[in-house]
């Protein structure tokens, strides 16, 4: 016989204002199975827990119901206090008084009938539930890191530092990320290369670490502590472990009209390449599209000049299967594509660069060796135009409609550097707001106008037309003035607005994790959970999960690794344990269940059953993997049998909740 | 027909292709064929039957038959092939211990239309240039063919056979059927005229489970209706509301299973037209969510198995219709 | 004898139906016959019989036991028996009508089901003779005579006039509320018509079967039968067979909770469900044969066992049209016979 | 539900809320205090895919004059797809209960998010003066468990 | 302020006047620029200030040539050309009482007179 308790918050005045709790706890006290119930003003408080904890130990209670708040508020509270008091925390239901009651509710007569019926409800539901114990599932001691920029490299860092092994999976040749290709960085001005590069080797000299580069993830299954991910190598065509990178081959490559897009493609490179100096690992990579020995089966200079031995034109792509306890994602970000913005002339006058290709023009290792030079005739610019919000801020129709974060920055870091570098050029910045929080950010941007003088506009260009005679003609307004303008520049640099990488969307179906619109990763939580996806295991760094600067991006890399180094530190994890079940008496082995488990949850085996007519029987049934199983329940509407049945709202519970409302 | 079939049983038996065959047996009557597992060759010549009654699908006794020793040969109709291979699809069966032959399918006959004529004492029913000659105790009546047909092959869907080891004479095509005539009569109804049609036809259930029991998209090990445990069993419709649970609730768990064989509407004591609601999940099925026929291979996601992100909202049920 | 001309039988049920209900088998829009409550302008089935038996009259599908009220912590028990009105069944083939008698031996004896009792008491059964029996008819096998139909009043029809002949106090007191609508007459027609129809009789496919290897002593020859097997074989392990039966009595009993209360309620079982007579420890019959088994041995040897001979089964031929697969009691019964 | 001359009709409409959207989205009706009817009951279900054919049923065979199935919107699932098997089954549920006549104004789906709690309060204004208008469900109740 | 005014311009233009976050692109694309008195983005604000007499009093609303460059470029979907349109329609409307009445046109007709130009006449000037 069950023995149940039903404690009532007045929640202060929030319930009892509206509810009668005198009356709910009277009326609920006579429903059959019920010892116990009172009512009491914050139920909540230690003292209001104590009272359920004396009750449960006092009366022996089998089960207990709370008419509070909403289970999404204090479900757990009182787990864990009936769980101190012996009692199995999934004998607890809790009774939305307040939320779906009391606070919608004006009429005392109908809120408490309310209240009653919801109380009746929780305590038709306690009487079915089961205690039920969370289970364990072991954790592999090694972590996987998707993309190798500075979040990548950070993260990886991170984790191997505290004792773990750890995987880079980058999909370029070389890691470094976007990070490489900056020359130099706000608001201290210290170039890129020098603080990242020794990161990039530390990564690779690490020997925890293992980078995957020129390999993309293509599938994952399994679960917080037991992914098991594929990894396709592409094929290099060079052995990574012969390969010196002393780059002669690329020297002697005579395909060298290949775009560099190292350079944003501002000049090219050989088929066979090394996409930079520091490249991490410093190994060619020959490019099939280009190379002509691939292409046609005729050169194979490479090959020729190649004193290790290192080419091989018949390498294929490999698949690795690897297993892993956490997966971080850092897929980065990529400027957007301009092609829609025809009014500020990108494509129509290669002196229209973006911020990006602009650090290419001005890095000592871009095109022009550091000398800052308009693209179409390598003369030096004396008038640059600056254009912000370049397709972020937007209505949706039109761009992104966030703001891209770092543009202010960046921009202000090129206006100053160019003014410090060339003294003679003009350069003017129309921003709609500047916008510097971030430490010794605005006061990066007041140098920039107050000691280089950089002309900041508030007001936004209309229209950029580039001229017969080379010049670009700019229209803006400039809304203080209350004037338009029109400057006759050399070079104009558009502040593009950052999106996700593409190759995040299919990862995070793979991962199942979930994106917004935007195709960002969506944090478990946006304020107290920033670094973990909703999937359990899943944990996000940089600037997939958002815009952000690099200090941001290697702050958040440090925390993903600290999250995902908790998890690793586990010998084992707790389930949830309200997932689902199979019921292999009457499982039919159909694989319906398994086609609407999102998880993969479900597999089938072939068992023996011994049947009441004493004879044995080998019968597929379903059976669930209580770690992978996130308890949705998709399954058990899908089975035609019943047998699939889902712990914590099994189909008596609900239907003894609807009878128990409809009552 | 039956010659050729008999011998092919004979044959596969004989060169030990099979251990077993699943046919139909002769009745006391013209027309009171049961399903039968065959095992001699004597066996067969005695009472193996192929005619205009033979309309059983047998595909459902496979369940229990492929999973015994030795294979089993059995012969299917075009239709019965679809129920074969949601079997399949469903590893309900062995499909590697089953031999398949497949054979023509019907039209077949309806014994319950020649009686509801009030034609009784019936000793012999014979197709004579589709002039049915019923010889009776009390003389010989006549009918056309076509007016004793059973419901289920009036509106044939198809004469293919989806899945065989072996054909006996041609294989056939699938066909334009009228098979949803008479759901889009009942949704051009108003509410209330279809309310009233289906009080008038579900008050006839006495529950005797033949619709279930002889339905191969049924095969659960225990049906949520004969399970205590369930919380919605029950065994006689004690109200209107245990017709409608029962007939609802079995539509909907072989909605995108059911291949619309039929045999629900033929076997029913109660002449309740049960494939309508099977019928309606199809039509509604295709309409909605693009083409489906449960059977027709055996890789296929179901459509409740499945989804698309810009599938309908449920609402559209508010939208269209009349009311 | 009492008749009256055919064309004034619905004057005579309506008479009859102006006192208590009568009901009459009628047919509906699919062709098939069923007992309906009489009201003027309904005509009587030339079906033969119809498609569910009569028992429901004094055996419903289902029926409300007793009810229970749970009020906070008491519970308030209810007894939902009403006393039955008066009614008459009017066109009950001999067979049905025998079942009635096996039906009386199950529950007319200790205990008494009080519930059957309270309907058999209330209601007067009027039997019709047969003229026209079907190929499925094997009545005689179980010494019913449809030329002769027992039931509280018998009718038989020649084509042209009604008979009527009162077996009880209830079938004359039928009688009596009709008397002014009836004249006497010979029988000489009447029994030129009830020769013809022994005719056919005798020419019936299942004229012959009999029952004399079937009885009460025959329990080892056939428990264990391998014949079973085979005829099970094919069984859905539907309820056509039972629910369309004339004298399978078996019920089960349950409980439905209403919300504001429990009803408990019987209905009828089937021995071919997988869940009958399942008890706490399971069930006693596994698999189909047994439950199949059961069906057939009940009828042909325990019940006779129990009644002094009596069978279970009148041949009343509607497990015959009905079953899915055709498998019936006529098959079992020459199935088993051969030696 | 009662019908009693003096008094209007109250139907008694059920509502399961997922856990992880419309639940909470209820929840946010109530912290900022939108009213709607004591007639709506919500049940938490983890997912709106965890609703089966039979729940809704069995609430109109229990005295229930109209059901409600609120979900993530498409797409937002917590659970990635749960929200869009929810679609399919119940669009075909609907469908057939309009085919045996039954009212369709007495079942419906309603996708709300957490954050809309002021969509959670509409919905149900709407809903249960929508079910109010048909008065009480007839179609499909249990005589047995109507309320004397 | 009228708030009459603003809301019939709201209503004809259909235009969100606050979705407007003040980058003056419109201003910037804008060829009629130097001609106005008002601006583009100034159309946009004044409106949101309710601001609308002053604006119809304007000759500006007249040197709109409705090339929808703005609402081509509008990062937010504002559609400026939209709001100047709606004002300019507002100011004919007012116009009321010192309208042409219809049977004066035809007096006012000679052969040179372009048919659209009294499809326009009577469009804007009946009542």
């Amino acid at each position: 016989m069950q023995r149940i308790g039903v404690f009532v918050c007045h929640c202060g005045t929030n319930i009892a204002a509206t509810v009668d709790v005198k009356t709910v706890a009277e009326t609920l006290g006579k429903e059959p199975g019920v010892v116990i119930s009172q009512d009491y003003q914050y139920m909540c408080s230690e003292s209001g827990q104590n009272l359920v904890k004396d009750a449960i130990k006092e009366h022996n209670l089998t089960g207990i119901v709370i008419c509070s708040c909403s289970p999404r508020m204090h479900e757990n509270t009182f787990r864990k206090a009936a769980a101190a008091a012996g009692l199995n925390p999934y004998l607890v239901e809790i009774a939305n008084i307040r939320e779906q009651c009391s606070w919608i509710h004006k009429e005392i007569a109908t809120a408490t009938e309310k209240a009653v019926i919801l109380g009746r409800a929780a305590i038709a539901k306690v009487h079915l539930n089961a205690p039920l114990t969370a289970g364990e599932s072991p954790v592999v001691k090694k972590a996987l890191v998707i993309g190798g920029g500075i979040a990548g490299i950070q993260t990886a860092l991170d984790i191997a530092e505290a004792g773990f092994d750890v995987d880079i999976v980058e999909k370029n040749p070389t890691i470094g990320g976007k990070m490489a290709q900056i020359d130099k960085t706000f608001p201290t001005l210290d170039c890129a290369a020098c603080i990242l590069t020794p990161k990039m080797v530390e990564a690779s000299q690490n020997e925890r670490i293992t980078i995957r580069s020129f390999s993309e993830v293509t599938d994952v299954k399994g679960f917080v502590g037991n992914f098991t991910v594929k990894i396709k190598k592409k094929a290099r065509y060079v052995d990574e472990t012969k390969c010196t990178g002393c780059g002669l081959c690329t020297e002697k490559c005579p395909m060298k009209k290949v775009p560099n897009e190292f350079n944003m493609g501002l000049d090219n490179r050989s088929a066979v390449y090394i996409p930079f100096a520091q490249a991490v690992p410093k190994v060619a990579t020959i490019d099939p599209n280009y190379c002509m020995m691939l292409k046609t089966g005729k050169c194979g200079v490479c090959s020729k000049v190649c004193s290790v031995g290192a080419i091989n034109y018949k390498q294929q792509d490999e698949i690795i299967e690897e297993k892993y306890g956490a997966i971080i994602v850092a897929t980065g970000f990529n400027p957007i594509s301009l092609d829609k913005y025809d009014e500020f002339a990108y494509g129509q006058s290669p002196d229209v660069v973006t911020s990006l290709e602009l650090e290419r023009l001005m890095n000592a290792a871009g095109p022009n060796g550091g000398t800052l030079l308009r693209p179409s005739d390598k003369t030096h610019p004396h008038t640059i135009v600056f254009v912000q919000c370049v397709g972020s801020r937007c209505d949706d129709s039109k761009g992104k409609p966030y703001c891209s974060k770092i543009c202010c920055m960046y921009t202000a870091k090129h206006a100053m550097l160019i003014r410090e570098k060339y003294p003679d050029t003009e350069v003017y910045v129309f921003y709609i707001d500047v916008r510097t929080p971030g430490k010794n950010f605005d006061e990066f941007y007041r140098r920039a106008v107050e000691q280089y003088n950089v002309h900041y506009i508030k007001g936004m260009v209309g229209k950029v037309t580039p001229k017969s005679d080379g010049k670009i003609d700019v229209q803006a307004s400039d809304l203080l003035a209350n004037e338009q303008l029109h400057i006759n520049a050399d070079m104009v640099v558009l502040a593009a607005a950052i999106e996700p990488d593409k190759t995040a969307r299919p990862l995070a179906t793979m991962l199942t994790t979930q994106m917004d619109t935007n195709d960002f990763f969506t944090e478990a939580h946006p304020k107290l959970r920033p670094v973990e996806s909703a999937t359990a295991g899943i944990f996000l760094s940089g600037a997939c999960q958002g815009p952000k600067d690099i200090p941001e991006t290697v702050a958040q890399a440090s925390a993903a690794a600290a999250k995902a180094i908790g998890l690793l530190c586990k010998n084992s994890i707790t389930c949830n344990p309200c997932v689902a079940h199979s019921n292999e008496l009457m499982c039919n082995g159909c694989s319906s269940c398994e086609k609407v488990c999102p998880y993969g949850a479900i597999t089938y085996i072939d068992k023996e059953f011994r049947m009441p007519d004493r004879t044995t029987k080998v019968r597929r049934v379903a059976s669930v993997n209580p770690a992978v199983c996130q308890g949705c329940g998709a399954c058990t509407v899908a089975c035609p049998s019943g047998a699939m049945d889902l712990n914590g709202f099994s189909n008596s519970q609900i239907m003894a909740e609807v009878d128990a409302i409809c009552k | 027909m039956q010659e050729a079939m008999i011998n092919k049983a004979k044959q596969l038996l004989a060169d030990g292709t099979v251990s077993r065959v699943i046919g139909w047996k002769r009745g006391e009557f013209a027309y009171d064929i049961t399903p039968a597992v065959f095992e001699t060759a004597e066996e067969l010549e005695k009472d193996f039957v192929f005619d205009d009654f033979t309309s059983a699908n047998v595909s459902k006794y496979l369940v229990k038959e492929s999973k015994k020793e030795g294979k089993v040969l059995v012969f299917l109709k075009p239709c019965d092939t679809y129920s074969l291979n949601q079997l399949t699809k469903e590893h309900r069966v062995d499909r590697d211990n089953i031999y398949v032959v497949g054979i023509p399918g019907g039209p077949k006959l309806d014994i319950e239309k020649i009686k509801a004529k009030g034609i009784t004492g019936i000793t012999s029913v014979k197709n004579d240039n589709f002039t049915l000659k019923i010889e009776t105790l009390y003389g010989e009546e006549t009918m056309p063919f076509y007016e004793a047909v059973l419901d289920k092959c009036a509106s044939c869907k198809s004469k293919k056979h989806v899945t065989y080891d072996e054909l006996i004479g041609e294989d056939g095509d699938t066909l334009e059927s009228n098979r949803f005539d008479m759901v889009e009569q009942l949704e051009n109804m108003t509410s209330q005229e279809r309310y009233d049609f289906w009080r008038s036809e579900l008050s006839k259930c006495i529950r005797c489970n033949a619709c279930r029991n002889v339905c191969p998209a049924c095969t659960c090990e225990n049906c949520v209706f004969d399970n205590p445990a369930s919380g919605i069993d029950n065994k006689a419709p004690a109200d209107s509301f245990e017709e409608n649970m029962f007939h609802i609730i079995r539509a909907f768990h072989v909605a995108g299973r059911c291949t619309d064989c039929g045999e629900c509407s033929r076997v029913c004591p109660q002449h309740i037209p049960l494939h309508l609601l099977n019928r309606k999940f199809i039509k509604d099925i295709n309409s909605l969510y693009g083409e489906y026929q449960a059977g027709a291979d055996t890789t296929s996601r179901a459509p409740l198995t499945d989804y698309t992100a810009d599938d309908c909202e449920a609402s559209i049920v508010h939208e269209r219709g009349v009311e | 004898m009492l008749r009256i001309s055919a064309d004034k039988i619905y004057e005579l049920l309506g008479a009859a139906s102006a006192a208590q209900t009568v009901y009459i088998p009628s047919e509906r829009e699919d062709g098939e016959a069923e007992f309906k409550k009489y009201e003027s302008g309904m005509k009587l089935t030339n079906r033969l019989n119809t498609l569910r038996s009569a028992k429901d009259f004094f055996f419903p599908q289902t029926e409300d036991l007793v009810e229970f009220k749970v009020d906070g912590k008491n519970i308030e028990i209810s007894d939902v028996r009403k006393e039955s009105e008066d009614f008459i069944i009017f066109g009950v083939r001999p067979c049905d009508a025998r079942s009635f008698t096996i039906l009386d031996k199950v529950y007319l004896v200790e205990p008494v089901d009080s519930f059957y009792k309270n309907r058999r008491d209330h209601g007067t059964v009027v039997t019709m003779a047969c003229s026209r029996p079907a190929e499925t008819c094997f009545c005689q096998t179980f010494g019913i005579d449809p030329t002769a139909p027992e039931g509280d009043c018998s009718v038989w029809n020649d084509g042209s006039y009604y008979y009527f002949k009162s077996n009880t106090d209830k079938g004359q007191k039928f009688i009596d509320s009709v008397t002014s609508l009836l004249e006497e007459s010979d029988t000489a027609e009447l029994d030129k018509s009830i020769e013809k129809t022994k005719e056919v009789m005798k020419k019936l496919p299942l004229a012959n079967l009999s029952t004399e290897n079937f009885g009460g002593d025959k329990l080892n020859e056939y428990f264990s039968s391998d014949k079973w097997a085979e005829l099970s074989e094919s069984c859905l392990g539907c309820g056509t067979c039972t629910f369309v039966c004339p004298t399978c009595q078996c019920y089960d009993i349950k409980d439905f909770n209403t919300g504001h209360g429990i009803k408990r309620y019987r209905c009828w079982d089937s021995c071919m469900y997988s869940d009958f007579t399942k008890m706490a420890h399971g069930n006693p019959r596994l698999t189909q044969l047994e439950r199949f088994r059961q069906r057939f041995m009940h009828k042909l040897v325990y019940f006779p066992a129990n009644n002094n001979g009596e069978f279970g089964c009148v041949g009343c031929g509607r497990c015959l049209s009905k079953c899915p697969i055709s498998m019936n009691i006529v098959k079992v019964m020459k199935a088993l016979e051969v030696k | 539900m009662q019908v009693n001359d003096n008094k209007e009709f109250q139907p008694l409409i059920v509502a399961f809320c997922c856990n992880w959207c419309s639940y909470a989205g209820a929840d946010l009706s109530g912290t900022n205090r939108l009213n709607y009817p004591t007639n709506v009951k919500i049940i938490r279900v983890p997912c709106s895919c965890r609703v089966n054919p039979m729940f809704i049923l069995r609430a109109f065979q229990k005295g229930a004059d109209g059901v409600i199935l609120c979900g993530c919107h498409p797409g937002d699932c917590h659970y990635t797809s749960g929200n869009y098997f929810t679609r399919r089954r119940m669009t075909l549920l609907f469908s057939m209960l309009d085919f045996l006549g039954i009212e369709r104004d007495r079942t419906r789906v309603e996708w709300v998010s957490a954050a809309e709690g002021a969509k959670f309060a509409a919905t149900m204004n709407e809903f249960t003066e929508a079910v109010k208008k048909l008065g009480p469900n007839r179609r499909l109740e249990d005589l047995r468990c109507r309320k004397q | 302020m009228n708030k009459n005014l603003k809301e019939q311009v709201l209503r004809s233009s259909g235009v969100n006047v606050l979705k407007c976050m003040r980058c003056g692109k419109c201003s910037g694309t804008c060829p009629s620029y130097d001609e106005m008195e008002y601006h583009p983005h100034q159309f946009v604000y004044m409106v949101e200030k309710g601001d609308i007499e002053t604006l119809m009093k304007s000759p500006s609303i007249y040197k709109c040539l409705t090339c929808f460059a703005c609402v081509e470029r509008c990062p937010r979907n504002v559609e400026p050309a939209k709001v100047v349109e709606a004002v300019r329609l507002a100011a004919v409307r007012q116009q009321d009482g010192n309208h042409l009445s219809p049977d004066m046109i035809p007096e006012m007709l000679d052969d040179d007179l372009p048919q659209q130009a009294i499809v326009t006449a009577l469009r804007k000037y009946a009542k």
